[in-house]
């Protein structure tokens, strides 16, 4: 039996006044010796653990959990609500900051994905509903209907090709270019599939065409698959969901939605690709000239009060701003290359020197200060107004393109899936770690994991790390047979549960669950009632049960309605 | 009505649909109606009554009755269908055992209110429409019903059924009551006002239990003011610390629960 | 017989209060209720209060002893001084009845000190009834609500207050307010009386008796099958109990202050699942049988122990407060039929 | 020097253990002052609060009761301090329909990192209630003698 009066630092570290703190290190010490009086012995239970691990989210982060895992020897399963897994890093150019190719170095994990027997990738999926607790996790997976047998595709190609429907905004290169309405998003998908885009099919829309179907050698053109859904038990759940660039259309002033030729960095990557639509020449959406003057806008979003944007800083955008300011230089020195900044943000191994090179090595101009307006000329040219701060003066700039380095936040499936997870998020919807700096890859939730940026902007070395680092979390988790759990959790005392379900409703984790059971009454008649029991393997110990209990009739191991009362009176007693 | 509703009973039990019927039974006077469990024909018509002295909640009793076998009839007023829902959504009472038939309420009165009034000596009582006329041994009164409609009556939300399997009589409207008029003059009171009047009101509660036992709410298997180990368990209010705690407690423990039925009122 | 005009009753009530505590039936939030006089604080008119007078000698919470702890030591308290004289003003006749009933129970030994303590310090001042309720049935009990019992009797007419005292107590009391009372004839009293007898015929109760359970019918009424169906509806609520004027059951409770332990008792209700709790349980398991406790002790068990004198007077509480309306008189009616 | 006969008002705190109770250690490893009067009651969560346990500390003589819990959003458990906000709304505005004084009783937010937020909010909270003076209303005599 154990109980800690604090008297050090909620009592002789605060009080300067002996005499006072003397009286009350007394009076917690007789509050300890009160509620210690009342313990109970502890026992933890055990519950078994599932030795296979679902990882939500197929990017870098996903990927590389996924393999680490897979190299510890446990089955893992990727969900990717996408078609093909990959992520952002698929879409992204070069990397800093070494400025090697991303696919180059991306793709062969993804084809180790795929390869791995031990993977297996739920492509074009969803996570519709999560029950269960660490070790013992029930998944429903939705499987949407692609149209195409992934089995028999081969990833040839011919549908896409002979697809009369041209104009599909695509995706991939964010809306730069197009696609038809059966696509495979890039040459390297994996899993290397055709997908019908229902919205845009005309066959899917009105039953007319089948264009597609004729032309498959396969024979894997569907289209009467439905949705499927697959029920899985898993040991554990990483996060890994990653984030998007923020709509820029609260942000008029930089005149996003008035001209093409200002985009956003993402934009730049896909522009500056070598498959993306320009074929990897750096020319102007608009007229497809080349750009000779470009303005680097940084922080759009980023650091923002005002209500606007995110109170948090990207991380990310100092540095690809640099890298991508340094390649143009590189590859095209006619052009000058304009940074505005606030701060220019570079911890991190060799990234300071990066940055340094962009400013010195390859001249371009860093200018500390926020732009004001960028407003379209009809001459084709964009002005753009700023001010530096460190000359105090204002600058008029005639650009040709201007990128915004938008600030990038959570996906939007984040936030429901936590619900479903009850794993804690923060106001900018980032999934919270349970310890900040101590135990930063796992959710307060036991068994849930965080990898990427689904719990904090991070650039990719950071997110590589952080994905091994869940998943040697995971695998600590799957070695084992058997858990040992809370000892502090919720019991019912069944004579006096009124079977009313309060308990079951306020319960983030669904540990409790009825049944009607026989009870021989005082009378020596036998009744069934319905009575509430806690499953101590899920339970937490919150405690929001026995407040919510009309008749008392659970109660908490540990923080007892009779111990916290003890408490409180041998705190107010005179 | 009270005619209408023995009929459609019989025929209930008659072709073994239910097996009791839960309603109402006159007492020595005309105004003290106990609830009661009828269970032929025979006992319908020697007792059953529903008149407007009728204003006994009878949903609470499903807890017990439907432990027993075989199914019971219930009669509902549209404020206890409100209740219904509220011991259902609780599984407090198994559904499939209880047969429930809405009937219409013009808003009750009681013995005590006529007291209320001064009278006295009732030997008897006759409603017509609108009017009551109380006979006593002091002479005869008349009243509007509306004069000595039950507090709760008054401001009465709704006379539309919200759980039924049959209507007798017509399905009324939700109402656009003014029951949280006297909240309002409350909320415009000083802290020190406000306590003073509670203090008056509450003073005058005797710890009967009254209130918790006829709400529907209130059907915990064990309260927690029995349970000795819960730490606040009464009998008797000891002080006026108790008095309050005893429906503070009470308020806390129906909040969001509670129908308004007006049963405590009542009580 | 002494009298004293209305319009001076707070004369007579300054008097009475002028060495010793008054209560009078008087309005409390809109209830009658007997509270402690003040000057200017007018008498009720309601025939009977809420709360039986039995408050004043058996309290709903009584102190009973205290224990006080310093360090090691513990002081055992006796709250009890001595009680202060008291008046009680306006008893209704079936209320004076039920402190008889009480002494039957708390006087004989072992004698409960503190009811004793405060038997002895109260006088009792009643009040003859002129305008009965169709719920009282005091007469069934051998009372008269025209005559009532008490250390001194009063008559209240249109025009004045009549008194007479009945034993020394009363006598004493009557003396201390001569200055206040004159002397009156009885005639005015005695038409009252007449009239009250007569409005008692008319009462539906009028005829109501309890008589057939005085006899060996203790196996008869307990076994009979009426109860399940008279306990039906009863919610178990104890209201019945703690208006009652002759219920006398009660708790001892350990009140942990926090410095000590104060023991007091509280009523009790035989409605109550809690009620003579032990290890075992409660010897009576469903309400019914709580039920069945309740009607049982007043109509059988109590005036088979004690000559013949039911637990009841008849005042009617229970009547018009019970929730649901079930009581002694609808109980009674029923059983008596198997009898 | 402190007056000899001060009012020195009873506060009880109950505190998260995930974040105010570790934000109280941190006000004391800072060594940030608040008064003694503050008596810091440790629980799992701030859900884990009855609202029975706050009747208890003002019947037994408590003069002022704060529930300390994570910031909305933040919570361990997902969802029990918002449990505790709604359960606390609601307690504290009856007792302020009840007429008791609101600024006896405070919910706060104060997580494991604001140490000094603790000890502002303690500061300022004891002097408020010190201003109400003693809890008269919802005492127990008995808890007094």
């Amino acid at each position: 039996m154990l109980e800690v009066a604090n008297i050090r630092e909620q009592c002789s570290w605060i009080h300067k006044d002996k005499a006072t703190a003397t009286e009350k290190a007394i009076i917690l010490g007789r509050a300890a010796i009160a509620k210690v009086q009342l313990n109970a012995p502890l026992t933890a239970g055990e519950s078994p653990v599932v030795k296979r691990a679902l990882v939500i989210g197929g990017g870098i982060a996903g990927i590389q959990t996924a393999l680490d895992i897979a190299e510890a020897g446990f089955d893992v399963d990727i969900v990717e609500k996408q078609p093909t897994i990959g992520g952002k890093m698929a879409q992204i150019d070069k990397t800093f900051p070494t400025l090697d190719c991303a696919a180059c170095i991306l793709t062969p994990k993804m084809v180790e994905c795929s390869q791995n027997e031990k993977v297996h990738i739920y492509a074009y999926s969803e996570v519709e509903e999560v029950k269960g607790f660490v070790g013992n996790f029930t998944v429903k997976i939705k499987k949407k209907a692609r149209y195409v047998d992934e089995n028999k595709c081969t990833g040839c190609g011919d549908c896409t090709t002979k697809c009369p429907m041209k104009n599909v905004p695509n995706e991939f290169n964010l809306g730069l270019d197009t696609r038809r309405a059966v696509y495979i998003p890039f040459a390297q998908a994996v899993p290397k599939v055709a997908t019908i885009d229902p919205n845009y099919c005309n066959m899917l829309k009105n039953g007319k065409c089948g264009l597609c179907a004729k032309v498959c050698g396969a024979g894997a053109i569907d289209y009467k698959q439905k949705d499927q859904y697959i029920e899985e038990q898993y040991g554990a759940i990483v996060v890994a969901t990653g984030y998007n660039p923020i709509k820029l259309d609260k942000f008029e002033e930089f005149g996003y939605s008035l001209s093409k030729d200002v985009v956003t960095s993402l934009e730049l990557e896909r522009l500056m690709n070598a498959a993306g639509p320009t074929g990897g020449t750096l020319l102007r959406p608009s007229d497809g000239k080349h750009p000779h003057t470009i303005v680097f806008v940084q922080c759009v979003g980023s650091r923002d009060t005002s209500g606007c944007g995110k109170p948090y800083c990207s991380k990310i955008c100092c540095m690809y701003t640099a890298k991508h300011a340094m390649l143009i230089r590189e590859k095209y020195p006619d052009t000058e290359v304009y940074v505005f900044y606030i701060d220019v943000r570079t911890p991190g191994k060799n990234f300071d020197e990066f940055y340094r090179r962009a400013v010195e090595q390859y001249g371009v101009h860093y200018i500390k200060g926020m732009v004001g307006k960028v407003a379209p000329r009809a001459n084709g040219k964009i002005m753009v107004q700023a001010s530096d701060l460190l000359m105090d003066e204002q600058l008029h700039i005639e650009a040709d393109l201007v990128v915004l380095a938008a600030a990038i936040e959570p996906d939007k499936s984040a936030r429901p899936l936590a619900t479903m997870l009850t794993a804690s998020m923060d106001t900018n919807d980032f999934f919270t770690e349970a310890h900040p700096k101590l135990r930063p890859v796992e959710s307060p939730t036991a068994g849930i994991f965080l990898s990427g940026v689904c719990q904090g902007p991070k650039d990719i070395p950071e997110t590589v790390s952080q994905a091994s680092a869940a998943a040697a979390k995971v695998i600590g988790l799957l070695v084992k047979d058997k858990l040992t759990t809370n000892p502090c959790v919720a019991h019912c005392n069944e004579l006096m549960c009124n079977g009313c379900s309060s308990c079951e409703r306020v319960c983030p984790y669904g540990a409790i669950t009825y049944s009607d059971k026989e009870f021989r009454m005082p009378d020596r008649t036998t009744q069934l009632r319905r009575v509430a029991s806690v499953n101590p393997a899920v339970c937490q110990g919150c405690g929001a049960c026995t407040v919510a209990c009309p008749s008392g009739a659970m109660d908490l191991n540990g923080f007892s309605n009779s111990q916290i009362m003890a408490e409180v009176d041998a705190i107010c007693q005179k | 009505m009270q005619g209408m509703m023995i009929a459609r009973a019989k025929e209930l039990l008659q072709d073994g649909t239910v097996n009791r019927v839960l309603g109402w039974q006159a007492g020595e006077f005309a105004y003290d109606i106990t609830p009661a469990v009828f269970e032929t024909a025979e006992e319908l018509d020697a007792g059953f009554v529903y008149n407007a002295f009728c204003g006994n909640n009878l949903s609470k009793y499903l807890i017990k009755e439907t432990k027993k076998d075989g199914k019971v009839l219930v009669f509902l007023k549209p404020c206890d269908t409100y209740s219904f829902n509220q011991l259902l959504t609780e599984h407090r009472f198994d559904r499939e055992k209880v047969y429930a038939i809405g009937i219409p309420c013009e808003g009750k009165t009681s013995g005590e209110m006529l007291k209320a009034k001064g009278v006295s000596g009732i030997t008897g009582i006759d409603e017509d429409g609108d009017s009551i006329t109380v006979h006593t041994v002091y002479g005869d009164q008349g009243f509007n019903r509306s004069d000595v409609l039950e507090e709760r009556c008054l401001t009465c939300k709704s006379k539309k059924h919200v759980a039924y399997d049959e209507l007798i009589g017509e399905d009324g409207e939700v109402l656009d009551s003014h029951r949280f008029d006297m909240v309002a003059k409350l909320e415009a009171m000083t802290p020190d006002e406000r306590f003073a009047f509670w203090r008056s009101q509450l003073s005058k509660c005797i710890r009967c239990n009254a209130c918790r036992n006829v709400c529907p709410a209130c059907s915990c298997e064990k309260c927690v003011f029995d349970n000795p180990e819960s730490g606040i368990a009464q009998k008797a209010a000891a002080d006026s610390f108790e008095e309050n705690m005893f429906q503070i407690i009470r308020a806390f423990h129906v909040a969001g629960r509670c129908t308004d039925c007006g049963e405590c009122s009542r009580a | 017989m002494l009298k004293i005009s209305l319009s001076k009753i707070q004369d007579l009530f300054a008097a009475i209060a002028a060495d010793e505590a008054l209560y009078i039936p008087a309005d409390h939030a809109g209830q009658p209720e007997f509270m402690r006089w003040e000057a200017g604080m007018q008498m009720a008119d309601a025939l009977n209060t809420v709360r039986s007078a039995k408050d004043f000698f058996f309290p709903q919470t009584e102190n009973l002893v205290t224990f006080k702890m310093q360090g090691q030591k513990i002081d055992i308290i006796d709250p009890r001084s001595e009680t202060e004289d008291f008046v009680v003003f306006g008893v209704r006749a079936c209320d004076v009845r039920s402190f008889s009933i009480l002494d039957r129970v708390f006087l004989v030994d072992p004698v409960d000190s503190y009811y004793e303590n405060r038997r002895k310090h109260g006088t009792i001042v009643s009040m003859a009834c002129s305008k009965p309720a169709e719920t009282c049935f005091c007469h069934s009990f051998g009372i008269d609500a025209a005559e009532p019992e008490g250390d001194a009797v009063c008559w209240k007419t249109e025009d004045a207050l009549y008194i007479r005292a009945n034993t020394e107590k009363g006598e004493k009391l009557i003396e201390k307010l001569r200055p206040v009372l004159e002397e009156a004839d009885d005639a005015p009293v005695k038409a009252q009386q007449e009239q009250t007898r007569a409005i008692q015929e008319k009462l539906p109760l009028n005829s109501f008796t309890t008589e057939k359970f005085g006899g060996d019918v203790l196996l008869k009424v307990f076994n009979s099958d009426k109860w399940a169906s008279l306990s039906e509806a009863c919610l178990g609520c104890g209201t019945c109990t703690f208006v009652c004027p002759t219920c006398q059951c009660y708790d001892i409770r350990d009140f942990k202050t926090g410095s000590g332990v104060q023991r007091f008792r509280c009523w009790d209700s035989c409605m109550y699942s809690d009620f003579t709790l032990m290890a075992s349980g409660n010897p009576r398991t469903s309400q019914k049988e709580r039920f069945r406790q309740r009607f049982m002790h007043k109509l059988v068990y109590f005036p088979a122990n004690n000559d013949g004198i039911y637990g009841c007077v008849g005042c009617g509480r229970c009547l018009s407060k019970c929730p649901i309306s079930m009581n002694i008189v609808k109980v009674a009616k029923c059983l008596e039929g198997e009898l | 020097m402190p007056e000899v006969n001060a009012y020195k008002p009873k506060i009880v705190a109950f505190c998260c253990n995930w974040c105010s109770y570790a934000g109280a250690d941190l006000a004391g490893t800072n060594r940030l002052n608040y008064p003694a009067d503050v008596k810091i009651i440790r629980v799992p969560c701030s859900c884990r609060v009855n609202p029975m346990f706050i009747l208890r500390a003002f019947q037994r003589g408590a003069d002022g009761v704060i529930l300390c819990g994570c910031h909305p959003g933040d919570c361990h458990y997902t969802t029990g301090n918002y449990y505790a906000r709604r359960r606390m709304t609601l307690l504290f505005s009856m007792l302020d329909y009840l007429g008791i004084e609101k600024e006896r009783t405070r919910v706060e937010w104060v997580s494991a990192a604001e140490g000094a937020k603790f000890a502002a909010t303690m500061n300022e909270f004891v002097s408020t209630v010190a201003a109400l003076g003693e809890n008269k209303r919802l005492e127990d005599l008995r808890c007094k003698e």
